[in-house]
C-alpha cells in the first residue's frame, strides 16, 4: 500500500467518499461537499468566461482599437439589467441577439448535414450484389430493414393523420424499431456509467489509497 | 420599443448570418463573421448570470440564517476562491505558485467531484435494472432483449463465452439502431427547422418572454 | 451563390413556404388540421382521476426547464402540458405540486400556474407551495424531488420536458411510491428509462405535438401539420432515391449535392 | 418466502454487489482478450496514413471533467500515436474543462513532444456553435495566446496554419454539446476530415452519421480507448479497466434476470390465488 501523502489527494478522497455517502442516505457531510462542488463549478466557469472576455473583447478593443467590439460588450452588460426591474426589458435585446444568431447559424446545417445528408444515406439499393454479380442476401435484408425502418419512424411521427390501415402498419413497425433502438441506448448507458464509476474507483483506490 | 426591437434583432441577425451560407460575397462574409464574433463575446458575459443568481439565492440564505446557511457560505467561499485564484493566475502567468494552486483546485476538487456525481448514476442503473426493467409487454421485452444483447456484445468476457455476441450486438447497433436514430434525426431536423423559422420570423415570442 | 448550396436553398424555400403557409392558413381558419390521439396525453386525465380517488397529490416536473438554450422548445412544450394539468386538477379538486430546477423559468411557471387556476375559476387552489424551487444543482434537485414523492405520497407523477440522468431516479422513485406515471422527453438517451419504468411515455417529437395538441394554439397546430407535409415529401424523396439506387442510378444523390 | 426476499432486495445490497464486482478486477485484472472494432481500426489506420511533413491534426478537447473517465484514455492514446509518428497537433476546446484536461494529456506525453513546436494547447472559446464557426473561419487568429499565456505569434507550430484547410484531420473528443452536431453543421464541404471520440452513452446517437460517411472514424467510449491502446501496443488506463467493465455488465444483466424471475413468479402466484 502506498497511501498518498499529498493533502490535496486526501481532500479529494474524503470529498468523493462524502458524495458517495448519499447512496446510503442523504446526510450533512454530503450536503457540505455538494455545496463545495456547486461553488467550484460556477467559479471555474466564471474564470474561463473572464479569460474569453479579456482575450476576445477587451484586449482587441483597447490594444488593437477594434471599436466594433464596444457593441457586444454593451449587449453583454445589458444581460444584467434583468436584475433591475425598471430596465429589465433591456435584457431581451442581447437574448434576442443570441437567439437570432443561433437560428441563423444552425438552419443551413440542419438542412444540409441532418435532413438532406441523412435522407440521402437512407437511399440504399434493396438488392445488393457482390462485385462478381452474386446476390448478397444478408446485406439486402439489412438494407430493406433500414429503408422500411426509417420510413416507419417517419410515419409514426405523423400527427395530423389518424393512424389507420397501412399508415398504422408502418407506424407500428417504426415503433418497434424505436423500442429496439432504446434498448441499444440502454445497453450503452450501462457501459458508459460503469466507465465513469471505474474512473472514480481508480481515483480513490489508486491515487489516494495506493492499492491499485 | 419593448416588443418590436427584440423581434427585429432576431430577424436581422438571423437573416444576415443565414445569407452568408448561400451567397458568395466577401463583404457579407465579413459582416457574418463580425456578428458571430459578437455572439461569442455576449455568451461569455452570460456565464456571469448564473453566478449572480447563486449569489442572490445563497446570500439571502445566509442573511436569514436559514437552515443550512453554513453550506451556503461554504458554496460562496469556494466559488470566490476559484474566481480569485483563477483570475490572478491568468493575469500573472509567470507566477507558478498561483497556476499550480488553480490546477490543484481543478484536479483535486472540481474534476473528481463532478466525476463522482455522474458516476453515482451507475448504482441507480443497477437498482433500476433490478426493479424497473420487467417484461411487462411485447415492447418492453424487445427493449430488454436488445439491451442485454448489446451489453453482451460490449463486454469482452461474453465474447469468450460465445464469439457471436459481438456480432449480434454490432448488428443491433449498426443496423437497427442506425435506422431508428436516423428516422428520429430526420424528424428532429424537420421540427428544428420549423421551430427555427418560426423564431426567425417572430411567430414564437414566448422565448423572449413576450406573449402576444 | 456558393457552390453546392443550390439544393439546400431549394429545400429551404419549399419547406419554408409549406410550414409557414400552413401556420398562416390554420391561424386564419382556412384549414383546420386535426391532431391524432396521443395515448400518453389521454392517460394524464386517468392519472389525475386516480390521484383524486386516492385523495393524494399530483406531481408535475418540467425537467431542466431552461428557456434560453437549445432545450428551450422542450420546456415550452412542457408548459403547454402543465397548463392542461392545472386545469384538470382544478376540475377534480386535486392538490398539485410542481417542482423546478431552473431559477430562470421558476417565476414564469409560478405565474402560469396561478393564472391557470384563476382561469379555471379556482384561484384559491394556488398555494404558496404549489410551485417549488428545489435547487439548480442536478442531484440536489433530484434528491429534493424524491423526498417529496415519499413525504407527500404522490399518486400521479407527470414528467414532461428535458431530462438527463435524473430521469431514472424520478421514474424509479415514482414507481416505489406506487404512482401512476406519464413521462415524455426529447432526450432520446433517457427515453429508454421512461419507456421501461413509466406507464405512458411520449416519444421524441410527440412531446412537441403534445404541446400543440393540448394548447390547441392554432399557429402551433398549423405548423405541426406543415411539418407532416414536409415528412411526406421526405418519405417520397427517400422512396424515389431508393428505387433509383436499386436500379443503379445515383442521379438523385448527385442532384442533392448540387 | 424466498420469493418475497427476491422481490425486495434492498437497493443498498445491490449497490454493494456492483461495487465489489467492479473493485475485485480493478485490484487483480484477469486480462480478458479484447477484439478491436473496425471503427477504432479506421481511426488508427487514418493516423498511420498521415504524413508528418505536411499534415496537421486538430485535437478537439470537448469533453467535461465529469465524463472524462470515458473519453480521456482515448485522447491520451491518440495523442501518443500522433507524437510517436511526429505529427504536429493543436488542441482546441469549446467546452470549459477542455484546456485543463489538455494539460493532463500533455503531461502523459512527457518528453515525446516539444511544446510549441509539435503540439500546443490553445485553450477554450465560449459560445458553443458560434465559437466552432469562428475557429473554422479563422483558425490562425481566433486565439491570441495559448492556455499557458504565450502569445500565438511566438509559437512555431502556428506558423503552419493559415486557414482550416491546413488541418488534415479533426479528431474531436466529446461528451456533449458542442460536439459532432455543431461541427457537422459548420464544417465547409471539402474541409478537414472529422473523426470523433465519444462517450459510450452517445454512441448509438452518432451511428447514422458514421453510416452516412460524415465521420472519418469513431472511438466508442472507454472501450474505444482500450482498443486504441491495444493497437498502439501501449496498455494504459483504458485496458486496465476493461475487465471490470466485463464483470459490471454481467452483474447488471444478473439483476435484470433476478428482477424478472421474481416478477413472473409473483404474477403466477397472484393468478393462482385468484384462480
Amino acid at each position: 500500500m502506498n497511501v498518498s501523502t499529498n493533502p490535496w489527494v486526501w481532500f479529494m478522497g474524503i470529498g468523493m467518499l462524502a458524495l458517495y455517502s448519499f447512496l446510503y442516505k442523504e446526510n450533512p457531510i454530503y450536503r457540505l461537499f455538494e455545496h463545495i462542488y456547486v461553488g467550484a463549478s460556477v467559479g471555474y466557469a466564471v474564470v474561463t468566461a473572464y479569460g474569453n472576455i479579456v482575450d476576445q473583447a477587451w484586449t482587441p478593443l483597447t490594444v488593437k482599437g477594434e471599436l466594433n467590439l464596444i457593441i457586444p460588450i454593451i449587449l453583454g452588460l445589458m444581460l444584467y439589467t434583468r436584475f433591475f426591474k425598471p430596465v429589465a426589458w433591456l435584457s431581451r435585446w442581447p437574448m434576442s441577439y443570441l437567439m437570432g444568431l443561433g437560428v441563423g447559424i444552425s438552419i443551413f446545417g440542419l438542412l444540409q448535414s441532418q435532413l438532406i445528408a441523412q435522407s440521402r444515406a437512407a437511399m440504399v439499393p434493396l438488392v445488393v450484389k457482390a462485385s462478381d454479380g452474386s446476390f448478397l442476401l444478408g446485406k439486402s435484408i439489412n438494407n430493406i430493414i433500414m429503408v422500411l425502418g426509417v420510413l416507419g419512424v417517419l410515419f409514426y411521427f405523423f400527427f395530423s393523420v389518424e393512424h389507420k390501415g397501412p399508415v398504422s402498419k408502418m407506424a407500428n413497425f417504426g415503433r418497434l424499431i424505436m423500442m429496439v433502438t432504446f434498448g441499444v441506448a440502454f445497453g450503452n448507458v450501462v457501459m458508459g456509467r460503469i466507465s465513469l464509476l471505474l474512473g472514480t474507483i481508480s481515483d480513490i483506490f489508486g491515487t489516494w489509497l495506493g492499492i491499485i | 420599443m419593448k416588443r418590436s426591437v427584440p423581434v427585429l434583432i432576431v430577424f436581422l441577425v438571423g437573416v444576415l448570418v443565414l445569407a452568408t451560407y448561400f451567397i458568395e460575397s466577401p463583404g457579407l462574409k465579413q459582416v457574418g463573421s463580425m456578428l458571430n464574433n459578437w455572439g461569442v463575446i455576449i455568451t461569455a458575459f452570460a456565464v456571469g448570470l448564473a453566478c449572480v443568481n447563486i449569489i442572490r439565492i445563497h446570500a439571502a440564505h445566509i442573511a436569514n440564517q436559514r437552515t443550512g446557511w453554513i453550506n451556503s457560505a461554504v458554496l460562496l467561499i469556494t466559488m470566490f476562491l476559484f474566481i480569485i485564484v483563477g483570475i490572478y493566475s491568468r493575469n500573472n502567468p509567470s507566477n507558478e505558485g498561483a497556476a499550480e494552486l488553480f490546477s490543484n483546485l481543478f484536479n483535486y476538487a472540481y474534476s473528481p467531484f463532478s466525476a463522482t456525481m455522474y458516476a453515482m448514476i451507475a448504482f441507480y442503473v443497477a437498482s433500476a435494472s433490478y426493479r424497473a426493467f420487467r417484461m411487462r409487454s411485447v415492447e418492453a421485452t424487445l427493449l430488454l432483449a436488445a439491451a442485454i444483447l448489446v451489453m453482451l456484445g460490449n463486454a469482452p468476457i461474453a465474447e469468450q463465452l460465445w464469439n457471436q455476441f459481438p456480432v449480434i450486438g454490432s448488428w443491433l447497433l449498426t443496423v437497427i439502431n442506425t435506422t431508428g436514430q436516423r428516422g428520429i434525426a430526420i424528424g428532429v431536423a424537420i421540427g428544428g427547422f420549423a421551430t427555427s423559422l418560426r423564431i426567425l420570423l417572430g411567430f414564437d415570442r414566448g422565448h423572449l418572454g413576450i406573449g402576444d | 451563390m456558393i457552390q453546392g448550396t443550390y439544393f439546400v436553398l431549394g429545400t429551404f424555400i419549399v419547406l419554408g413556404v409549406i410550414t409557414i403557409g400552413m401556420l398562416l392558413a390554420t391561424r386564419s381558419g382556412k384549414v383546420t388540421p386535426k391532431i391524432r390521439r396521443i395515448p400518453a396525453l389521454d392517460s394524464i386525465e386517468e392519472a389525475v382521476g386516480r390521484a383524486t380517488e386516492m385523495g393524494r397529490p399530483v406531481h408535475f416536473s418540467p425537467g431542466y426547464g431552461e428557456i434560453t438554450t437549445s432545450t428551450a422548445p422542450q420546456t415550452f412544450a412542457s408548459l403547454d402540458v402543465l397548463g392542461y394539468v392545472v386545469a384538470l386538477t382544478a376540475r377534480y379538486n386535486t392538490q398539485l405540486i410542481v417542482t423546478c430546477k431552473s431559477p430562470q423559468s421558476f417565476p414564469m411557471i409560478q405565474e402560469l400556474v396561478r393564472e391557470s387556476y384563476s382561469a379555471a375559476g379556482k384561484p384559491d387552489m394556488f398555494q404558496e407551495d404549489t410551485v417549488r424551487f428545489i435547487s439548480e444543482a442536478q442531484f440536489a434537485w433530484a434528491a429534493g424531488v424524491l423526498g417529496i414523492f415519499n413525504r407527500e405520497k404522490v399518486a400521479a407523477n407527470i414528467m414532461v420536458g428535458y431530462f438527463m440522468a435524473e430521469s431514472l431516479l424520478f421514474a424509479e422513485g415514482g414507481a416505489q411510491v406506487g404512482a401512476i406515471q406519464v413521462a415524455g422527453t426529447g432526450n432520446l438517451a433517457q427515453t429508454a428509462f421512461f419507456v421501461a419504468a413509466c406507464d405512458y411515455t411520449l416519444i421524441g417529437e410527440e412531446l412537441y405535438a403534445g404541446g400543440a395538441y393540448l394548447s390547441q394554439d392554432t399557429s402551433k397546430v398549423g405548423n405541426l401539420a406543415g411539418q407532416d407535409i414536409v415528412k411526406l415529401l421526405t418519405i417520397a424523396f427517400i422512396i424515389l432515391g431508393t428505387i433509383l439506387a436499386t436500379a443503379g442510378s445515383t442521379w438523385l444523390v448527385e442532384l442533392s449535392k448540387m | 418466502m424466498w420469493l418475497e426476499r427476491l422481490q425486495n432486495i434492498d437497493r443498498r445490497v445491490i449497490y454493494v454487489v456492483l461495487f465489489v464486482a467492479l473493485l475485485i478486477p480493478m485490484l487483480k485484472p484477469i486480462g480478458i482478450p479484447l477484439t478491436v472494432n473496425p471503427t477504432t481500426q479506421q481511426v488508427y489506420d487514418l493516423i498511420e496514413s498521415l504524413d508528418p511533413e505536411t499534415d496537421i491534426v486538430m485535437i478537439g478537447m470537448d469533453y467535461s471533467a465529469a465524463g472524462s473517465a470515458d473519453v480521456h484514455p482515448q485522447a491520451v492514446a491518440v495523442a501518443k500515436h500522433l507524437a510517436n509518428r511526429g505529427i504536429k497537433s493543436i488542441m482546441v476546446a469549446f467546452v470549459e474543462d477542455g484546456p485543463m484536461l489538455a494539460e493532463r494529456v500533455l503531461k502523459s506525453l512527457g518528453d515525446r513532444v516539444v511544446y510549441g513546436e509539435d503540439i500546443v494547447n490553445l485553450g477554450y472559446l465560449a459560445g458553443g456553435e458560434s465559437a466552432v464557426k469562428k475557429f473554422i473561419e479563422q483558425p490562425a487568429t481566433t486565439f491570441t495566446r495559448d492556455h499557458r499565456g504565450t502569445p500565438v505569434a511566438n509559437l512555431p507550430i502556428m506558423k503552419n496554419i493559415k486557414d482550416i484547410n491546413d488541418i488534415t484531420l479533426i479528431m474531436d473528443f466529446q461528451t456533449g454539446a458542442p460536439g459532432y452536431q455543431e461541427y457537422l453543421r459548420q464544417l465547409p464541404p471539402g474541409g478537414p476530415l472529422y473523426g470523433v471520440g465519444i462517450v459510450t452513452v452517445s454512441v448509438p446517437n452518432v451511428m447514422p452519421y458514421l453510416n452516412s460517411g460524415q465521420f472519418a472514424g469513431l472511438l466508442p467510449g472507454l472501450r474505444g480507448g482500450a482498443e486504441y491502446e491495444v493497437l498502439l501496443g501501449e496498455p494504459g488506463e483504458g485496458l486496465a479497466r476493461m475487465d471490470a467493465q466485463s464483470l459490471g455488465h454481467l452483474v447488471i444483466i444478473a439483476f435484470i434476470v433476478v428482477g424478472n424471475v421474481a416478477y413472473f413468479a409473483s404474477q403466477r402466484k397472484e393468478k393462482k390465488a385468484k384462480g
